[in-house]
């Protein structure tokens, strides 16, 4: 999955980075944590390629309150212990203390017959379903621009049990009305940006929570399709001090801004 | 016990324009790199690229003119290094075709080619846009009520493959991940290895589990040292972020480029730029450098 | 990390009467025979077994009338002891149903309970009796002109499977031939491994390439010392030839083959005969004995 | 692939052990060693399980003319090169040596994708189509006599390049007008028996050499469909020297006699 932008590589250029907030509200700590709230302990877990936040919240599950989570990746280590974070989400660091190895075509197997719980995945382009696109924008045959592809998103996004979507950009060039291209659509369960966790209820996504320090109407600017920001919306609950230290043990090189920019 | 042991040059000459050559490794780990440079270097028009998840390797093909299309799940260069330029631009220009695909059609084509049938059923896929586009068809269950998407076989005429280790024969030894290495060299109609280092095989017998693919399927090995370069080769070295920065620096246009490939692909004539480190093979997931 | 460890008893006890059960092994080699012990020791009735190729687990099972029908390509004691007697009798006289597979047709089965598909297409099975005794229908290519034979996906409800190794939390080791094993862990809903020795999984770290079953794919864990018995078990022991025939030869009528199971099976309880050797696990394919 | 009798195990009761004939010229010398002859170096060759003949054939194949045939089996080591001979074919004892390992499956996927040079195969009853029956005598749901199963020989048949038959009985129950049941039919090549070496010419199986000391009345009253054994049709080279030392060598044991009775 890729958070790759599609022009330029301005990736989180329009991230908001709130000043004289609390210790750990920086976007990429908050989306870290808020998606490591979201595993639980047993299950099975996979992201892929370009996917550093994903693997530094599943890490983080695993050593707070989800010891037996079940860490996949296309590295194909099966509960991996990297003694450090590689950018490159592929890396022979994700196989460091594995003890079985498996392959792509295994995860997507797993996935396909309903043994998947978690696929993290994410999109160029989200709409108000949670449907995501990766390959083009404009016309498909003849593109404006052609991008990076679905990766596993398409097979992953109807079989995972729930799919974690997450862009660390937050804006109407993102999250769209209207995809140029459906590369897939599925079991969305939550999304996470930089400014709130979306959860999809009844088809749409809603606004589960706004991280501290965004206000409602940025939150509404800065996406294409109607939300609904209510005054008893939740404000994400800040990174605690045990999620902080946790996230300094695994990530004390902050791989996780990798994605920003 | 044949000796298949060739030089890349003549292994990439049998090659014949317009193949459908599946590339092992996945994004920055593995690629064929070595091999990629001399097709390149060969000239190469017409080729189909089959990968799951493509980097470099693919981008390359795409910037120098040796591809026509590509089947791949995914194309760029991770978090680190972004969207991959050439094949952005030749698809937008027109010059490549991308086939839409998800890793896992490229891997049920496959599948379909290794075991010798007309079609593979594929779960997953619902509300995408993807068998659309690429015309693949759906059907019926004959046994119950649903129905399912099928893709065609994807039968590559030449898988290469680089791996750590090889033995003159063609037994070749992955260590780490094998990505879909191993799927590739049996659906494909023949197989190159690239190896790190070519090992005499009574060193396999130990442990054969350790071999990823057996030697009778294939065609030709190569002693490539740092055959995967820029790439990272698990256990010998790391993917080289100073030159695919560069690289992908070097391809905002098309003078740039051409500049950057003559230096450092057609300059190379072969000689893999000197290792960091030492080549062995060490234990993977250590710390590096 | 969880402990999945447990006694062959409650292990065997989580499976139901009429439970669809894949053996793994092939013919007389690693056969999961204590925990088919078991099975006939709990007086397990109803069940389907699915093998590529057996033979004493699935003879004892049909002659103890644990199992209702056989999914397999061949059940045999191969040259040695020839015909599986007790299966034999059974389809024979009815209390058991032999559905008609080749090894080909199991495997496309449970390829396609893996890969989560309602049917698997088959190369081969042309001009052979077995698509339509087995009611597997015929697809026409989507993409082409002919058509292909399709299975139906073969789930088991629990794989049993004897390795060399495991540890605590499932991760099991297989020296030697894999056979189907892999695939009827994947395809299983649950799976129980039973190992010559339960070892500590940090060993698995520097050789993860020979753990065959991933932790994450195993329900119980059991320790069982010649747990293959009278299978051998690649590495650490022969099958046990002089046991064979004399189960062979004591199943040619129902009264001394009752005695034999009351004897050797149910009288066992859970404890293997000793070791002729010491149960380390060797390299394999030496001579042994 | 098994040669098992249908009843009792007798296998090879009916054989002819001719006497006072060259040393080499009992069934089970003469069998390995028409069916080595018909390997050539650079196939990849397979058996099954219960394959004492062909498994000697292979190694004797390898070890004379053929040095680059690539030795298959179920127990999946490749190019094994075995300390003993084990009388079970998928024993352990067959990755002795070997560089690389494959499973079953990988194998009916080589031959499904048209890969597999050689499969030898075995019928309790063949045709005179060269087609076998391993499934049941009398009527299939309710069988006289269950028998082992097809094991491969249903997917091999029909897609393997060329399929070689062996049968360690020559008898009117074994070779039969007409099958209970076809469990395979394919691309048989040659069958091998102790009586003769058949061919499959058109369609239909034809005596392409008959063994030292078998006569043409005995073939053909051995054999349930109808054959031409002509004046002219030759006999079967006896073993030479340079095999029976290699047989020597590689099967001192005399495994090769262990499918008969």
């Amino acid at each position: 999955m890729t958070t790759e932008a599609p022009a330029g590589g301005q990736n989180g250029a329009a991230s908001p980075r709130p000043d004289g907030e609390p210790r750990g509200t920086d976007p990429a700590t908050m989306m870290a944590v808020a998606m490591a709230r979201l595993l639980r302990s047993g299950e099975t877990v996979f992201h892929g390629v370009a996917s550093p936040l994903p693997m530094v919240a599943a890490l983080l599950a695993r050593r707070l309150h989800a010891p037996d989570l079940i860490y996949l990746t296309i590295a194909g280590g099966v509960g991996a212990r990297p003694e450090r974070l590689p950018v490159s989400t592929v890396d022979p660091a994700l196989l460091h203390g594995a003890r079985a190895l498996v392959t792509l075509t295994d995860l997507f197997d797993l996935s396909a017959r309903g043994r998947l719980d978690v696929a993290f995945l994410s999109g160029v382009q989200i709409d108000g379903e949670g449907r995501l696109n990766l390959s083009v924008i404009g016309d498909p045959v003849r593109p404006k621009v052609r991008l990076p592809g679905g990766a596993g998103s398409a097979a992953l996004m109807p079989t995972a049990r729930r799919v974690i979507l997450w862009r660390t950009k937050h804006d109407s060039r993102v999250f769209v009305e209207r995809l140029d291209f459906v590369t897939a659509a599925g079991n969305v369960d939550r999304v996470v940006t930089p400014l709130c966790v979306f959860a999809r209820r009844s088809g749409r996504l809603v606004v589960e929570s706004v991280h501290p320090g965004v206000t409602a109407e940025a939150l509404r600017s800065a996406t294409g399709f109607p939300i609904a920001v209510e005054s008893g919306t939740p404000t994400t609950p800040a990174p605690t001090a045990a999620e902080l230290a946790a996230l300094d043990a695994i990530d004390p090189g902050r791989i996780r801004e990798s994605e920003f920019g | 016990m044949q000796d298949k042991r060739t030089t890349l040059a003549e292994a990439i000459a049998a090659i014949p324009d317009g193949a459908r050559l599946a590339l092992g490794g996945n994004t920055l780990h593995r690629g064929p790199s070595a091999a990629v440079h001399e097709l390149v270097r060969q000239v190469k028009r017409g080729l189909e690229v089959v990968k799951t998840a493509g980097a470099y390797d693919v981008d390359l093909l795409c910037g120098t003119g040796c591809a026509a299309s590509v089947a791949a799940g995914f194309v760029g260069f991770e978090t680190a290094f972004g969207m991959a330029p050439s094949y952005r631009r030749a698809v937008e220009g027109g010059a490549v075709e991308a086939k839409e695909h998800a890793c896992y059609t490229v891997i049920a084509g496959l599948r379909a080619a290794v075991q010798g049938v007309p079609f593979m059923p594929v779960a997953g896929l619902g509300g995408s846009d993807l068998p659309a586009v690429r015309g693949f068809r759906r059907l019926a269950d004959p046994y119950g009520a649903g129905e399912v998407v099928v893709v065609p076989p994807l039968v590559p005429d030449m898988a290469i493959l680089h791996v750590q280790e090889a033995d003159a024969e063609g037994n070749a030894r992955i260590v780490g991940s094998r990505f879909e290495d191993v799927l590739m060299a049996q659906a494909a109609r023949r197989v190159i290895v690239t190896a790190e280092r070519v090992v005499d095989g009574a060193c396999f017998e130990a442990a054969p589990e350790t071999v990823a693919v057996p030697a009778f399927l294939v065609a030709a090995v190569v002693e490539a040292p740092r055959g995967a370069w820029p790439c990272g080769c698990a256990g010998c070295y790391d993917y080289d972020a100073e030159y695919l920065a560069a690289y992908v620096a070097a391809s905002r246009d098309d003078e740039s480029f051409r500049r950057f490939v003559a230096e450092h692909v057609l300059g190379l004539a072969g000689t893999p730029r000197p290792a960091p480190g030492n080549g062995a093979v060490a234990a993977v997931g250590a710390p590096r450098r």
